[in-house]
């Protein structure tokens, strides 16, 4: 019984440290980070969203990097093709479908190589952990991140609910490129 | 009690058909709490549950102590990197938010919770099992947040938690959802016991104590428990706004959709600044008891004093724009807030000039607990008239949110309410334990903490006129700055070795001090009527009140009233103005439903954090223990 | 971080007396002229008060007294005249405090009625630096800097006061009092130097993790040397002629760097981060918090959230041989 | 010291009404502290209208469910009024006839304000007046729904074998904080329907 209380209060202390963090100063992420995940699974629809890796996780968990990733998501246009998710010139990020994989690694991949039809690509001009942190955020506009992470709302107008009132879930890969964002044949 | 005693009436003993002897120990059983953890919980006694707060307040001013240690560490030199931003929000937060909600307000409702049952001669507080409920919330509550912190989920964004900076945007986590959360504990814990209070004082005095007869001390507390029932709600309502908005999307306080960031400042300072004087009259209280009985005579100008404090309590909702003169508002309404603000100056003047008073006719005593009132003077006059110049719009400009306004309220808070707190810990440690706390120590103590507190705060003044902010959690060499606060942290050493002392001499005294008697100071009012500790019951027979000095009146017998059950909890109900004996009512039993029902609501509390269902399948569960609270457990009770 | 060095080498500096560059004690403006005045003016009659009122304690503890049957026995004569005193001063207060209110308002009503001044400026708090925008009726002749602000001796200037996020406060003591910058509101404030030099001034307004390094310099000049400034700010930053400081443009240009920095005259666009164009003429970098020196823009440039943690610039992992030509180029925008 | 007895309260009674209770005033204080909740509402409210030229920040919130709402309140200070007199002259048959009554009258209430939720033309997330809306009336809400509960409670007790002696205080108790129920409503019905209106 006590072991047990003693489990539940580390598990408590360790989830509450990693969901609070405030990282400034991230470990460096090496280019051989990058590897694993470059050519898995880039094309559409193939086999199950790959789970994300252990550092992934600690991105998705932590209320302050999602709360960056969302900054950032404004700050470096997103929006622009993207709106607040729902979808614009660039695909909509709120829906379940996947067009090149929904889990982190691979939307980190889309953000850091671009892909056909106009996503750029932001190799070098975003710095690793906020790519992360974007694409961790990305990932919270369709509740894929813990809910008691999920950043609230901006003091702003509002389209929609914010992301942590979302319901939760799963990735779904697949999806088509929207018409409105299909490069000239 | 036994369900077959059906019959009414049926041999009851009564008081006067006992000897004292007898009758003494019976109602000790009647009034007495179990043994065992369950009659522990189960207490309803207001000594054992105000012995609690109060043990409970100190413990958090360590905790609020200890922060504040870790910040003058950090400012002690320029540039320092001992702690970094994240940490030094959250300790300076949970700084204040103790002193403020874990310290301030409970101790002196947890003296008013000890004392004012005994002050007005009566056998328990009003509702007595709300007092458990209301302890056992504001405990579980500073539980809560001390326990998030050391999970890196304490606060962040000070303790008045200025939105947006801590609205769901700027704030992401949970750090900002448990400091509302915490308001709501303490504001639930702190309003229950407001509501005790006004109703002990209204109903429950000695037969004979007309509303002039009341002692400073019991109308100090009266009248502050009026400020808290009219200051909390606006806190609670904040805080809860803040936590919809955070959790639920409401849009309150953003401005871009239709909400104002001001919306809280005004919320909260509605609150805050009466919450000054909802710290400070209990100071005033202890100060008056002190005051009266080490000059030796009554305190002078009493109508005066009584009247006040309740023009205190008016003005000091009249002022609370004073926090605002540099949001932008519009000018003439900030003058009307300058012009209450100095106004507030003239009934605490009264207060101060009629103590000086007091101390000028009558043949000062000087033992620590004077000690620490003359001190009070000294610190707590400075603070006033720092604050007569921050209530100017001008000045304010230049002084707001720098180290002046710090050095300002410390002044106040701790010269206005610790100061006459530790004075009255001396004061009363007799009556709570029977033993004298140690003069020697006390006298050591009363210098160390004097020094030391000018030095550490005086400077403050200083560092804030030459320009530095508050909430800094560094400063660059070149401001030079950096003598005033590593003398200012030299000084809160010296604080801090004070309160050492104090301990120590709490825990020596505690176990080998003298004996006290009943009335070692030979004071006048009605708690020193009785042994020390008092027994449960407080009283072998319920005094009568001929004078508002009851016990320097009736130097040789105390007029006592009898004709109470000895078997069953019974207290006498006395017409509100006059006093009059007017029923017999009874007096709860001890019961572990108040325990039960805060724990049930310390969960539903900290569940709303991560989901506003928790209300929705929390409430019938509440209801429920509630019930079990409420139910009459006997027919006994229902008569 | 640096090492804590002794403060006890700055005792002399202290004791100097209540002077410094940001000091409410040091006026330097008329506003803050009057301030300071006002507060000697208060600070004198109300230490008055309190040793009036210590006194009065004093003079009770050492009286002599006479013994005294009971404490309940009173004099009535006594009781009569300290009923008198406290009368006394109780008007007496009150009489301080009407004082007080009157002088404090018509300070105010001088101080704060006039929004009106030559030059015009939009200052916009952001977490944790300042954007200044100088309006001009030619939208030409607009431009925006940040964390320092110049200003012509001698003039007033009016400052609109907006915040991107939370709230902060606008304080430069030596000049004027503190104005709050609340979102979704447009404060006014108006500053005017009596003298030239350099004024530092601070947020006021606890405003998250960089709140203790969220600085700002004003810098007043004589009037015709403030509009050279002035022109100088106005042009594009020029292309850089050298070949290592072409390097560094382009190092610029290709990393996070554009991403959220603006250098008018090339691609360099971003909006959410200080204007570069004419970095290299300030005397601070990182709002305040290091003086502007190739070493420390490098220092900067590597280890942003070593010197200011939780600051929006990110660490970019530059390499070796591109810090240098970096640095040069950012240095040589004048 | 020795005491000397001066006055004998053998024959005080343990009970009686109103003023003379503790409980009384115990309400009173929490009537007081809730009163305060709700004018520190409004007051928020006001304030936004205020400062927001164009308030309200949509359509006024429709009058037919809060109408009857009002109205059935309104009513129920009648049978509250005489439950108080019968439970002073601690009548038992009217007052657990009344305490039916009373009930029944409160869960028709509480159904009339569900309705009034189920009506209100903004969502508390569109913009801060849907805020104020729903939170007030959410606020008002909790206060009844506890009223409800708490009458049903007592009408359940008064048909124990607890249903004598201060169980009668409990009942007149139980009345006054309905009154301050009903009273609170009215200024607040007022500012959140006709305030937009005028």
């Amino acid at each position: 019984m006590r072991r047990l209380v003693a489990i539940a209060a580390a598990i408590a202390v360790l989830s509450a440290c990693e969901r609070e963090d405030r990282e400034f100063r991230p470990p460096p992420v090496g280019t051989e980070a990058e590897a694993p995940v470059t050519l898995s699974s880039i094309a559409p629809g193939t086999g199950p969203a790959e789970r994300p890796g252990e550092m992934g996780q600690a991105y998705e968990e932590n209320a302050y990097h999602l709360s960056e990733g969302k900054r950032l998501f404004t700050w470096f246009n997103c929006k622009g093709c993207h709106a607040n998710g729902g979808g614009g010139s660039g695909p909509a990020l709120m829906d379940d479908s996947w067009i090149y994989g929904g889990a982190l690694l691979n939307v980190v991949q889309t953000i850091r190589e671009g892909r056909p039809n106009g996503m750029p690509s932001f190799r070098g001009k975003i710095p690793e952990e906020q790519i992360m942190q974007i694409a961790a955020y990305v990932r919270s506009m369709e509740r894929q991140v813990p809910q008691d992470a999920a950043p609230g709302r901006n003091d702003d107008l509002m389209p929609r609910p914010s992301e942590h009132r979302l319901p939760a879930r799963p990735a779904v890969p697949g999806g088509t490129v929207p018409p409105s964002g299909q490069a000239p044949q | 009690m036994s369900e077959t005693m059906l019959e009414p009436h049926a041999e009851e003993p009564l008081d006067t058909d006992l000897p004292d002897g007898e009758l003494a120990k019976r109602l000790a059983t009647t009034w007495g709490t179990a043994g065992g953890i369950i009659g522990a919980l189960s207490t309803v006694d207001h000594k054992i549950i105000g012995r609690r707060y109060i043990l409970t307040g100190f413990l958090f001013l360590i905790l609020g102590g200890l922060a504040a240690v870790a910040m003058r560490l950090q400012l002690a030199v320029p540039d320092n990197s001992l702690i970094g931003p994240d940490l030094y929000n959250q300790i300076f937060t949970m700084h204040g938010t103790t002193m403020m909600f874990l310290f301030g307000v409970p101790i002196g409702e947890a003296l008013a919770v000890y004392l004012v049952p005994l002050m007005v001669g009566t056998r328990n507080i009003a509702f007595p099992r709300l007092n458990a409920f209301s302890y056992y919330v504001y405990l579980f509550g500073g539980l809560m947040i001390w326990v998030a912190f050391a999970l890196n989920i304490g606060p962040d964004n000070g303790w008045f938690s200025y939105v947006p900076l801590a609205g769901p945007e700027f704030s992401p986590g949970k750090r900002a959802d448990f400091w509302a959360q915490l308001v709501t504990f303490t504001e639930v814990a702190a309003l229950a016991v407001a509501v005790e209070i006004v109703v002990t004082v209204l109903k429950l005095r000695a037969p004979g104590m007309t509303l002039d007869r009341i002692p400073l001390f019991v109308w100090a507390m009266f009248v502050n428990a009026f400020l808290i029932i009219f200051a909390m709600p606006a806190v609670m309502l904040g805080s809860t706004m803040l936590i919809l908005d955070r959790l639920l999307d409401t849009h309150f306080f953003n401005q871009a959709e239709g909400g104002d960031p001001l919306l809280w400042q005004h919320l909260f300072w509605f609150f805050g600044h009466p919450e000054v004087y909802i710290i400070f009259l209990p100071g005033t209280a202890f100060v008056s008891a002190i005051v009266a009985t080490f000059a030796r005579r009554p305190v002078f100008g009493y109508p005066a004093i009584v009247l006040s404090l309740i023009a205190t309590g008016f003005l000091s909702f009249g002022l609370w724009v004073h926090h605002m003169f540099t949001t932008g508002l519009p000018q003439l309404g900030a003058t009307f807030f300058t012009a209450s603000s100095m106004m507030i100056a003239i009934p605490t003047g009264i207060q101060i000039f009629c103590w000086i008073g007091t101390l000028w006719d009558g043949k000062p005593i000087y033992r620590t607990p004077l000690l620490f009132v003359l001190g009070f003077f000294f610190i707590f006059v400075a603070g006033g008239l720092s604050g007569v110049m921050l209530a100017s719009v001008p000045i304010d400009t230049q002084v707001h949110d720098t180290y002046f306004v710090v050095a300002h309220f410390h002044y106040v808070l701790i010269g206005g309410a610790v100061f006459p707190l530790i004075g009255a810990i001396y004061y009363w440690f007799p009556k709570f334990t029977g033993r004298m706390l140690g003069e020697r120590l006390g006298r050591c103590h009363f210098w160390l903490a004097f020094i030391g507190f000018n030095v550490a705060f005086f400077p403050m003044h200083i560092s804030g006129l030459r320009g530095m902010p508050r909430r800094v959690y560094t400063y660059p060499a070149e401001m030079g700055w950096d003598t005033l606060n590593l003398i200012s942290t030299l000084g809160a050493a010296l604080f801090v070795v004070s309160f050492l002392v104090f301990i120590y001499n709490v825990a020596a005294s505690a176990r080998g001090g003298d004996i006290a008697g009943d009335n070692p100071w030979d004071a006048a009012t009605l708690e020193w009527a009785t042994t020390s500790p008092p027994p449960p019951h407080n009283f072998d027979r319920i005094p009568f009140v001929t004078s508002r000095e009851p016990l320097w009146a009736e130097r040789e017998t105390l007029p006592v009233v009898t004709g109470l059950a000895v078997d069953k909890r019974e207290v006498v109900i006395t017409t509100t103005t006059e006093a009059r004996p007017d029923l017999k009512e009874s007096s709860p039993d001890p019961t572990v439903w108040p325990f039960v029902s805060a724990i049930v609501v310390t969960v539903i509390f900290i569940a709303t954090i991560f989901t506003p269902w928790a209300l929705a399948w929390g409430a019938p569960a509440a209801a429920l223990v509630m019930i079990a609270w409420f139910w009459p457990k006997s027919v006994e009770e229902d008569k | 971080m640096r090492c804590c060095r002794p403060a006890l080498v700055a005792l002399p500096l202290t004791l100097t007396g209540c002077t410094g560059w940001q000091s409410s004690l040091d006026p330097q403006g008329p506003q803050a002229d009057t301030l300071a005045t006002m507060f000697w003016v208060f600070t004198a009659i109300l230490a008055l008060v309190w040793l009036l009122t210590m006194a009065a304690l004093f003079l009770s503890l050492r009286r002599a007294r006479a013994e005294r049957a009971g404490p309940l026995v009173l004099e009535p004569q006594a009781e009569r005249s300290m009923t008198r005193a406290v009368s006394a001063a109780v008007a007496f207060t009150a009489a301080i405090v009407i004082a007080l209110t009157v002088v404090s308002y018509a300070a105010q009503r001088a101080l704060f009625s006039s929004h009106e001044a030559p030059l015009t400026l939009l200052v916009k708090g952001h977490q944790w630096w300042w954007e200044v925008t100088y309006e001009d009726g030619q939208p030409s002749r607009r431009f925006t800097t940040a964390n320092e602000i110049h200003v012509p001796v001698g003039q007033p200037v009016l400052i609109k006061l907006q915040s991107s996020d939370v709230i902060h406060s606008f304080w430069v003591p030596s000049l004027a009092g503190k104005m709050d910058i609340v979102p979704g509101r447009e404060n006014r404030l108006v500053i005017e130097a009596s003298k030239d030099g350099i004024f530092r001034g601070q947020c006021a307004e606890f405003c998250g993790w960089q709140h203790a390094h969220m600085a700002i310099a004003v810098v007043a000049h004589p009037a015709e040397e403030f509009e050279r400034w002035r022109e100088n700010q106005i042009s594009a930053a020029e292309p850089p002629d050298d070949p290592l400081r072409k390097r560094g443009m382009e190092i610029f240009l290709s990393r996070p760097c554009v991403m959220c920095h603006q250098i008018r005259g090339t691609p360099a666009a971003g909006k959410v981060a200080p204007d570069l164009t004419h970095v290299g003429s300030r005397l601070h970098i990182a709002a305040g918090t290091l003086p502007n020196s190739r070493g420390n823009l490098a220092a900067w440039i590597t280890d942003p959230q070593g010197i200011k943690p939780g600051a929006h610039m990110p660490l970019m992992k530059l390499a070796g041989d591109e810090i240098e030509p970096l640095t040069r180029y950012l240095e040589g925008l004048r | 010291m020795e005491h000397r007895v001066v006055r004998d309260l053998s024959d005080l009674p343990s009970y009686a009404f109103g003023p003379r209770m503790t409980m009384w005033w115990g309400t009173l204080s929490f009537c007081l502290l809730e009163g305060t909740g709700f004018a520190l509402a409004l007051g928020g409210y006001l304030y936004l209208a205020f400062v927001n030229p164009d308030w309200p920040l949509g359509p006024p919130p429709p009058l037919f469910w809060s109408g009857i709402f009002t109205l059935l309140m309104l009513a129920s200070l009648v049978p509250n009024f005489v439950i108080e007199r019968a439970a002073r002259g601690e009548n038992l048959f009217r007052v657990r006839l009344l305490l039916v009554v009373m009930s029944a009258a409160g869960l028709l209430v509480t159904g009339a304000r569900v309705m009034e939720f189920a009506v209100l033309p903004v969502r508390w997330d569109f913009n801060a007046y849907g805020s104020l809306l729903w939170v007030i009336l959410g606020l008002h809400a909790a206060h009844l729904v506890t009223d409800v509960v708490d009458t049903v409670i007592v009408t359940v007790l008064m048909f124990t074998r607890h249903g004598f002696g201060r169980r009668f205080s409990d009942v007149e108790d139980n009345a006054f904080y309905w009154n301050f129920v009903v009273l609170s409503w009215l200024p607040t019905y007022f500012v959140l329907y006709w305030v937009p209106r005028l």
